[in-house]
């Protein structure tokens, strides 16, 4: 249904141009969900938001690759059959639920807005269906907080409006970039479950960025890892959260706190600088942070390369070497952890 | 040429052409009277809208010899102290009354007491009675000869109104409703800051003699009304023209006249205006002496003046005298050779030889006038050059009029005067006040007072000449150039004569 | 017990919503409704909470960005309410804010460096202005040719960072931090919690942390409130509550933390709230919960349950019909 | 941590707006504009004020550029001599209006007590007419371009009040005020870094605006006998004198009014180059078209 | 809101009131003195002083200022010195010619700026948006009287579509009317245009980015619908502040339309009165003006609470 092919969104800046997406390629089919994760500022908005075509151009220029929608290339659309697609076909929940809404209109008349660009009906039914989503999403007392202001929302209640948005005509293509990061769980599993329910309604396919590696557990089946500008790993959720192979991803997944866990145990996190998108690495981007990282690594730029059915990793390690070096690593922490003791 | 007094401008063939009564004329007119009251106020606005309602005893012709006009006949006794005037027995006011002695008599009471003119008559006037229904007595306490000069003014002339208005107004100025005269033309309404309308009075008694011209003599009025719609840009007056929005319009500036001659459905109309001066302050330093005042005289260029100022022309006269060559009774040349000399070199010679040491002198003049701001302009140039220090000081025309009254405010005014009808209007020569800039002068003074004693014609020539001498004199003023104003008007206006002024009676539209 | 820093007695905040031509007001939103509890010097309490019931508004009356409606807060053992312009400029000093927003709360015409040096520019600490705030950013994880670049051109949560940087430039003593991390990748989480963690046991930094994941709120509070259409409806030291929750909406809340194990979070059970959602501007009687609580009863609706210190010292709950020993249940999952 | 350092010092030095050519060129525009009106006593071949009336009124020549005037002075150096009260007006107006009105409309958007007492003064100001202002003045002070600066600055600045107070209402309540409030961050810095920068395009509109009228105006006032000295010229009375030619003698009219144009077209990019180093989304636009086109380029191909 | 309403329409009195006294003390202050106006050039110091005398000018000035104010609170502004009209009726006359190149001339600027400067937003990487900036600033920094004349030599002299001047009011047809004020309503728009449509555009550009665009943008709103309703709307503050100004300012009346197009408006009227220190009904004018000024200033306020919901005034 979606093909990105090779993908590359740069942005213009008087320093230099930053190479925010720099060919990427995945595929999504009806009824699927993928998640993207990654580190912050690896490009996963500006992908999200380069399938949108929503990228301010300028400073935004793709420099190469293609982005088919059901066999149209988007990057060649005019702007008026974008639109179409916009909304209607692929929707997009945007990352920051405080500046998305537009400051000066009502919450109600924004959702209406979006319901009334797709569709031809009465404003009194469009305001119904409004409701509908409003309450959907969990925005209690929705028929009067259809005239409030975005300001009087809290962060949480603005971006279920924008999930509400979103919603409001089905989409053949749900982008969610981080719909949930300001809800609390209860509410996010709602939210979660709402998208699940239209999946299997509408066949809707999802694609999901998220920090939160537990709302990527819970509901995408495959898995995009995105550093800096490029897909790392891709494959199924067991695959990345269980047959990780490559190291950036590894290094992610030690970085979560548990809830299980013993409070004020000292959190994991990668170390160095992220990398310069300007100027990026030579070599593998990763290596310069990478605990494995050999002289080759910074030689070679390494391919997305396949490690199982579904399984695809850009890393000069083989799936055999990795275990190796990890459990090396894991046991040097242990020791070092002993030391302390 | 502006030679002759008036002006006959229209077509050739348009005289044959019938009259066509009735119509309507939009007269575009620079600025609003601030009254139409023509006995109390001197300024030209009311006067050529007010002429038109207003009529006087006598009245000027068109050689600016008085005439009779609601008079029928006037005399005076043998010593020249009693004046008996008749009055025409069929004169109408605009209300429907007649025009009886005793009407006669409450207008000149008024006049005495809120006309300029009037204020300096009422000095020799001893008493003035109704004789009869139609004749009234003036009694003199001495002799003056300048008495129906003074009536027949245009300006604050003696204009005849129903005695209850002038018994009610007294020194107040007339109010709309009391603007009841005898002339052609009767006061419809005035739209403050927009227009007034005039329309034709049907009950007008004319006089006969149609070749008197000027104020008095066969006026009739053939169209049905006039409008003066007050238009200050004259760009929009010569457009309007071309449009055939005005059909006449006044006080174009004279730098426009080319495009005037150019365009074909438009005439030019001239008449002269008086002139324009340089008066310097004559009760302080450096003015108070004659000798720098006479630097003054020899550092202008007074032709290079006039023809940065006036531009083309036609639109103005290098001439001395203290009259203009039209007033026959008035004029002379004598008197005035020294007019033109202009002699940097002498003039600077004098200013050595003066205590002038350089400080500033202030040339104050009113812009609400552009040939005063250029004359000024271009004097300042030119008194710089022979070692005057120069300062420029504009004023809007009230706050000059305040400055003007006090002479420590200013050193040179530039001003003109319009057309004066007497020794006795030459307002720039009063002795002692502002606006002559505190001229003090016994030969002045003794030569005003034989004016008033002099009968003949040939005494008052003599007179005038002398008067002349004294200006060169004594320098109180320096002439710059008698002034051509120049209306427009659309050519279907037929037998127009302007006069002094635009007058619109006798005239006509052909559409 | 070290001493309270701050406290906060019965806050209400109360917002009008207003209506018509002439904006009248009508109705208020209740978004903070009679708030009270103590933080010690050197605690991290956390606050969780259902989206809208009040946190933000919260942390806002605190650093006096909104006056309360009625309450008091005190700030080492001063009400900061009746505090003039020049003991506000102290206090502010004290006590900073990281915004839930990352991006409305950064000046888009200031850069980076220029945003992180200005606290400490109004506290006159300007020299080696430079150097300190390169090792803030260094500190939550930016580079340094970001010092001069503009908020737009980072992305959600390198901004976020900003915010944090700034919050910290002052070594305030109090820091209330609204969704600091929501925004971060795990990694750079990792490393602001830690960041966090390690100031405090450095300089005693005392943390209000408003949070919705409460895998980081466990790790990083001493102890938690809970938070329900501005009331506060539990409150105990976090081992305590996570491992024995009391309040049904507390329950409900841990049983919905979404977990990074794909298998087991396809299966897992969660206790679902039903019922409508209660609106903030006309909470329900009684329990404000009991539209939504699985255990209410009617009693529930008539009567308005106090925080209490149940049977565990330090554990408050603010229920009539708490859940005890909750222990099994949760070392099941 | 050193190499940051050095780093940050070779980027040192902001992209100052003038190294862009479409600021420069304006900029060198006013300079010598400036230079030359400074100078012009000492370089233009006929004295400006030189009047000769057989030379009135002479249309462009090899000898007079842009003609004579209806005193036979040449128009050329008049225009030149006359961008020194022009400018000074214009500038000094503009920029007196501007601060003053930046500063009072920034304290009454800012604070709300103030408000209503600043806006009230700034009503009543806005009420009189700058005519009368400015005869008032000269009957107190005497006739110079110092009061038609205050006249004229007075009329200006409450306009640029309102507008700055309006933007500074909408900015002040945006979040990163309320940060900088709660980061302790002193009302003045505030104002000044969060609050201004983020309502400069009103003003810069604003700003050049009153530059064009106030040269302007500054003629209307001269007409009515408040202004400079007429034997002074300057572009606004150039042109009132030059109305009634404007069909027998137009190039006297357009020259000041093209330098009028070209000023302020000059002046306007500069304050939109000012706008533009304020402004974090309107950089590097032409490097990207550049890109674009190659791109639509490839494309095609 | 309603109380702050309340609150402005009291301020409205003091600031009345100082207008008042300055009005008058400037007034007074200047030189020139209607008496010598009416008598003339060459008058005497004693008929000037009579005349003082019967007009009230010998007063003290506190008296004649308290006087005045007195007659102010019953509704009476005076009597004109020269026509003897009440100033109220005076200024009421003079409303109507203003009134209407007001309401034109604002209706033609609203009608031009606005979608000129959100078809310049949209266009904004093309030539058009240096070449509107031009356009614009050559609408601003032309004389008046320039482009009045431009436009009556080619609209009403060579091709006489228009009046070349005059005015009907609207009472005669509103044809004629129509007709009479299109060729100043446009001088007068063009300054206007010029300024608001180059203020919109400006606001609206710093708002074309703002990420709630992207989110309508991502609804597939039509890129026109997104500059025409959000990007517009949240522009709109400082243009209606400027809109606010201008439209009070023309209620004062504008000088130079005014006397090219010989409009009888309040602008003339204050113009002339000056010239004739006609001190009633200059001070009318001058109360008149700020109480418009005042009101219009609360009603954009109160608009902008409107505009921008966050604004709020208690
Ligand atoms: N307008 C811009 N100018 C310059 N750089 C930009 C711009 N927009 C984004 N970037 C850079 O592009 C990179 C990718 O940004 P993006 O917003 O896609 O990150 P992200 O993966 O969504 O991160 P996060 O999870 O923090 O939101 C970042 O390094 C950011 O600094
Ligand atoms: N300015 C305001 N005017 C009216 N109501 C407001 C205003 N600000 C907040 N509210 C309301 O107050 C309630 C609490 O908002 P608050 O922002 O404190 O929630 P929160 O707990 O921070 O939620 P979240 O986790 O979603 O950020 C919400 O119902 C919100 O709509
Ligand atoms: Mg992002
Ligand atoms: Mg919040």
């Amino acid at each position: 249904m979606l093909e990105v092919k090779n993908l590359k969104a740069h942005i213009d800046t008087p320093d230099g141009v930053v190479k925010a997406v720099d060919g990427v390629s995945f595929i999504i089919k009806p009824g699927e969900t993928v998640g993207i994760v990654g580190e912050s500022g690896s490009g996963k908005s500006v992908l999200a938001h380069s399938i949108m075509q929503l990228n301010p151009k300028p400073p935004t220029f793709y420099p190469q690759g293609e982005i088919l929608f059901e066999g149209r290339n988007l990057l060649q659309l005019q702007e008026k059959e974008l639109r179409k697609i916009r909304g209607n076909d692929i929707a997009m929940i945007f990352q920051d639920p405080m500046s998305s809404l537009n400051p000066v209109f009502k919450v109600g008349e924004q959702l209406m807005e979006a319901i009334l660009t797709h569709h031809h009906m009465p404003k009194s039914k469009a305001k119904q269906r409004a409701i509908e989503l409003l309450k959907d999403v969990g925005i209690p007392d929705p028929e009067k907080r259809m005239n409030a202001y975005p300001h009087q929302f809290s962060g949480g209640m603005r971006q279920r409006v924008l999930i509400a948005i979103a919603l409001a005509c089905n989409p053949k293509i749900l982008i969610a970039d981080e719909p949930t990061t300001a809800l609390d769980v209860t509410i996010q599993a709602q939210i979660l479950e709402l998208m699940k329910n239209i999946q299997e309604k509408y066949g809707m396919a999802i694609i999901i960025i998220s920090h939160d590696l537990g709302v990527i557990a819970q509901i995408a089946e495959k898995v995009l890892v995105m550093y800096s500008g490029r897909i790392v790993e891709k494959g199924n959720v067991e695959d990345i959260f269980f047959h990780t192979s490559m190291p950036y991803t590894w290094s992610l997944l030690r970085s979560l706190p548990r809830i299980d866990s013993e409070s004020r145990e000292r959190l994991l996190n990668i170390e160095g600088q992220p990398p310069n998108l300007i100027h990026p690495p030579s070599g593998c981007n990763f290596h310069p942070r990478c605990p494995f990282a050999t002289e080759q690594c910074k030689l070679i730029d390494p391919e997305l390369t396949k490690r199982s059915s579904n399984h695809f990793v850009a890393c000069l390690l083989s799936e055999v070497e990795f275990k190796e070096a990890k459990r090396l690593m894991e046991n040097v922490e242990q020791e070092g952890d002993l030391k302390h003791v | 040429s502006n030679g002759s007094s008036s002006e006959e401008t229209g077509e050739g063939n348009s005289a044959a052409e019938e009259k066509q009564t009735g119509g309507t004329l939009d007269v575009a007119y620079t600025s609003e009277p601030d009254t139409l009251d023509i006995m109390s106020n001197a300024s030209s606005p009311t006067r050529d809208i007010a002429w038109h309602i207003f009529e006087t005893l006598v009245a000027l012709d068109k050689d600016f010899a008085v005439k009779p006009m609601i008079a029928e006949d006037y005399s005076a006794s043998d010593d020249q102290k009693v004046y008996t005037i008749t009055i025409r027995d069929d004169v109408n006011f605009h209300n429907g009354t007649t025009v009886g002695a005793e009407d006669v008599v409450a207008s000149i009471e008024r006049w005495r007491l809120v006309s300029s003119v009037g204020k300096v008559a009422s000095e020799y006037i001893e008493d003035v009675k109704a004789i009869d229904e139609l004749t009234v007595e003036i009694t003199l306490n001495e002799v003056y000869n300048g008495l129906l000069d003074d009536m027949a003014a245009p300006k604050t002339g003696l204009a005849i109104i129903p005695k209850e208005i002038a018994e009610e107004a007294g020194e107040k100025p007339l109010v709309p409703e009391q603007l009841i005269g005898t002339g052609p033309y009767q006061f419809e309404k005035w739209e403050r800051g927009n227009e007034i309308v005039l329309t034709r009075f049907d009950d007008y008694s004319q006089r006969e003699e149609a070749d008197w011209g000027g104020l008095t003599g066969k006026k009739e009025a053939i169209l049905d009304q006039i409008n003066f719609l007050i238009v200050k840009d004259p760009q929009v007056k010569l457009n309007g023209l071309k449009t055939n929005l005005y059909d006449y319009a006044q006080n174009i500036p004279t730098d426009l006249y080319e495009v005037i001659e150019t365009t074909p459905n438009i005439n030019p109309v001239t008449y002269i205006n008086g002139y324009s001066m340089i008066t310097p302050d004559k009760s302080e330093p450096p003015f108070d002496d004659l000798k720098v005042r006479q630097a003054l005289h020899y550092a202008l260029d007074k032709e290079a003046i006039a023809q940065s100022t006036y531009g083309n022309e036609e639109f103005y006269e290098m001439d001395g005298a203290l009259f203009d060559p039209t007033q026959t009774e008035l004029y002379t040349a004598e008197g005035t050779d020294t007019y033109l000399e202009y002699d940097p070199e002498k003039a600077k010679e004098l200013l050595n030889e003066s205590d002038y040491n350089g400080e500033p002198i202030t040339i104050m003049y009113s812009n609400n006038n552009e040939a005063y701001k250029r004359i000024s302009q271009v004097a300042e140039q030119q008194l710089e050059e022979v070692g005057f220090t120069v300062e420029l000081e504009p004023y809007e025309w009230a706050t000059y009029l305040e400055k003007w009254q006090e002479p420590h405010n200013w050193d040179i005014v530039v001003i003109g005067y319009s057309t004066r009808f007497s020794p006795n209007e030459l307002g720039f020569l009063v002795q002692d006040t502002g606006s002559s800039g505190w001229y003090n002068s016994e030969r002045w003074s003794e030569l005003m007072t034989q004016w008033g004693l002099a009968a003949s014609s040939e005494e008052r020539q003599k007179i005038l000449k002398e008067m002349n001498q004294t200006v060169y004199d004594e320098l109180p003023f320096l002439k710059v150039a008698n002034e051509t104003t120049l209306d427009i008007m659309s050519d279907e206006i037929q037998e127009y004569d302007a006069w002094i002024g635009p007058r619109f009676w006798n005239t006509y539209k052909n559409e | 017990m070290s001493e309270p820093l701050l406290e906060i007695r019965d806050l209400k905040m109360h917002f009008p919503i207003k209506q018509g031509v002439f904006q009248r007001t009508t109705n208020y939103v209740k978004a903070v409704n009679g708030v009270n509890f103590t933080l010690n010097k050197g605690e991290t309490l956390g606050i969780v909470g259902e989206s809208g019931c009040g946190k933000s508004t919260l942390a806002r009356t605190i650093v006096g960005l909104l006056k309360p409606t009625s309450g008091d807060i005190l700030f080492e053992g001063e009400s900061i309410l009746q505090y003039n312009s020049k003991e506000l400029h102290q206090l502010r000093r004290d006590v900073q804010m990281v915004y839930q927003d990352p991006y409305t709360s950064l000046n888009p015409r200031m850069r980076a460096g220029d945003i992180i040096a200005a606290p400490l520019k109004a506290y006159n600490q300007s020299n080696n202005l430079r150097k300190r705030v390169l090792e803030l950013m260094e500190l939550v994880g930016l580079k340094a040719d970001d010092y001069k670049k503009l908020p737009h051109q980072f992305s959600g949560g390198q901004r976020q960072r900003i915010g944090i940087a700034r919050a910290l430039a002052l070594n305030p003593k109090l820091i209330i931090l609204d969704e600091p991390v929501s925004a971060l990748d795990v990694s750079v989480q990792a490393q602001v919690i830690n960041l966090l963690e390690d100031l405090q046991e450095e300089l005693g930094l005392t943390y209000l942390f408003i949070a919705h994941d409460l895998s980081v709120i466990r790790h990083i509070s001493d102890r938690v409130g809970v938070m329900y259409l501005g009331k506060m409806m539990e409150m105990s030291d976090s081992e305590s509550l996570y491992k024995n929750a009391r309040h049904p909406y507390t329950n409900a809340l841990l049983s919905a933390i979404p977990l990074p194990y794909p298998m087991k979070e396809k299966k897992r059970e969660r206790i679902v709230l039903k019922g409508e959602l209660p609106s903030p501007s006309n909470p329900p009687s009684g329990c404000v919960f009991h539209t939504r609580c699985p255990f209410a009863t009617e009693f529930c609706k008539g009567n308005v349950p106090t925080l209490d210190e149940g049977n565990d010292a330090g554990h408050f709950v603010s229920c009539f019909y708490p859940i005890e020993n909750k222990q099994e249940e949760f070392a099941r999952q | 941590m050193q190499e940051f350092y050095n780093f940050l010092d070779n980027k040192k030095g902001d992209v100052f707006m003038l190294r862009r050519k479409r600021n420069l060129i304006p900029f060198v525009f006013l300079i010598l504009l400036f230079l030359a009106t400074m100078t012009a006593t000492w370089w233009l071949p006929v004295s400006p004020s030189f009047m000769d009336s057989s030379l009135r009124l002479m249309a462009p020549s090899a000898e007079y550029w842009f003609g004579t005037d209806h005193f036979g002075r040449d128009i050329f150096g008049q225009t030149i001599i006359a961008a020194r009260v022009s400018l000074l007006v214009g500038f000094t107006v503009a920029a007196l209006s501007t601060i003053m009105g930046t500063i009072t409309g920034l304290i009454a958007g800012y604070y709300k007590k103030l408000d209503s007492i600043i806006m009230r003064i700034i009503d009543g100001m806005l009420a009189f007419p700058s005519l009368l202002l400015a005869l008032a003045l000269v009957a107190a002070l005497g006739g110079s371009v110092t009061n038609i600066i205050i006249a004229l600055t007075f009329s200006f600045w409450p306009v640029m009040t309102r507008v700055v107070r309006s933007s500074v209402l909408q900015v002040k309540n945006i979040q990163y005020v309320e940060a900088a409030k709660t980061s302790g961050i002193k009302d003045p810095v505030i104002l000044s870094r969060y609050i201004l920068p983020n309502v400069m395009s009103p003003i810069i509109v604003q700003g050049t605006f009153i530059f064009a009228r106030s040269i302007l105006a500054e003629a209307a006032l001269s007409f009515l006998g408040v202004g400079v000295e007429p034997s002074i010229p300057t572009w606004g009375n150039m042109l009132q004198e030059a109305q009634i030619y404007i069909t027998t003698a137009p190039w006297f009219s357009i020259f000041p009014g093209i330098f009028i144009v070209v000023t302020v077209l000059a002046l306007n990019i500069l304050g939109d180059g000012l706008r533009d180093a304020f402004d974090p989304y309107a950089k590097g636009k032409k490097k990207v078209k550049k890109q674009m086109f190659k791109q639509r380029k490839q494309y095609a191909s | 809101m309603l109380h702050y309403t309340l609150r402005r329409l009291l301020a409205i009195i003091p600031v009345l009131f100082i207008v008042s006294i300055i009005v008058f003390m400037i007034v007074h202050l200047t030189p020139g003195n209607p008496a010598y106006l009416i008598l003339g050039e060459d008058s005497s110091p004693e008929a000037i002083e009579q005349l003082e005398q019967q007009l009230g000018l010998d007063k003290p000035k506190v008296v004649q200022y308290f006087d005045w104010l007195g007659n102010i609170f019953v509704g009476d502004l005076g009597q004109s010195i020269y026509s003897e009209q009440a100033v109220t009726q005076i200024i009421v006359e003079r409303l109507g010619p203003t009134f209407s190149l007001m309401v034109i001339s604002m209706l033609l600027t609203i009608i031009v700026a606005i979608p000129t400067a959100i078809f310049i937003v949209w266009k904004r990487n093309t030539v058009l948006d240096p070449l509107f900036l031009s356009g614009s600033l050559l609408g601003t920094s032309i004389p008046e009287f320039w482009l009045a004349l431009l436009l009556v030599l080619g609209l009403g002299v060579s091709v006489p579509i228009f009046p070349v001047a005059g005015y009907i009011p609207i009472t005669d047809g509103l044809l004629g009317w129509l007709h009479h004020l299109l060729l100043p309503g446009i001088v007068l728009a063009a300054v206007e245009i010029g300024l608001i449509a180059r203020m919109l555009r400006d606001s609206m550009l710093e708002s074309v980015n703002q990420d709630y665009t992207k989110t309508a943008r991502g609804k597939g709103v039509k890129e026109s619908t997104v500059l025409m309703k959000h990007v517009f709307s949240n522009a709109l503050i400082p243009t209606t502040t400027v809109i606010g100004v201008t439209v009070a300012g023309l209620l004062g009346g504008t000088v130079i339309i005014e006397t090219i197009f010989t409009i009888p408006g309040v602008g003339q009227l204050l113009i002339d009165s000056i010239h004739r220190r006609d001190y009633p009904v200059i001070q009318g004018v001058v109360l008149f003006v700020a109480f418009v000024y005042v009101l219009i200033n609360l009603i954009v306020d109160l608009l902008y609470a409107f505009l921008d919901p966050r604004i709020r005034y208690d």
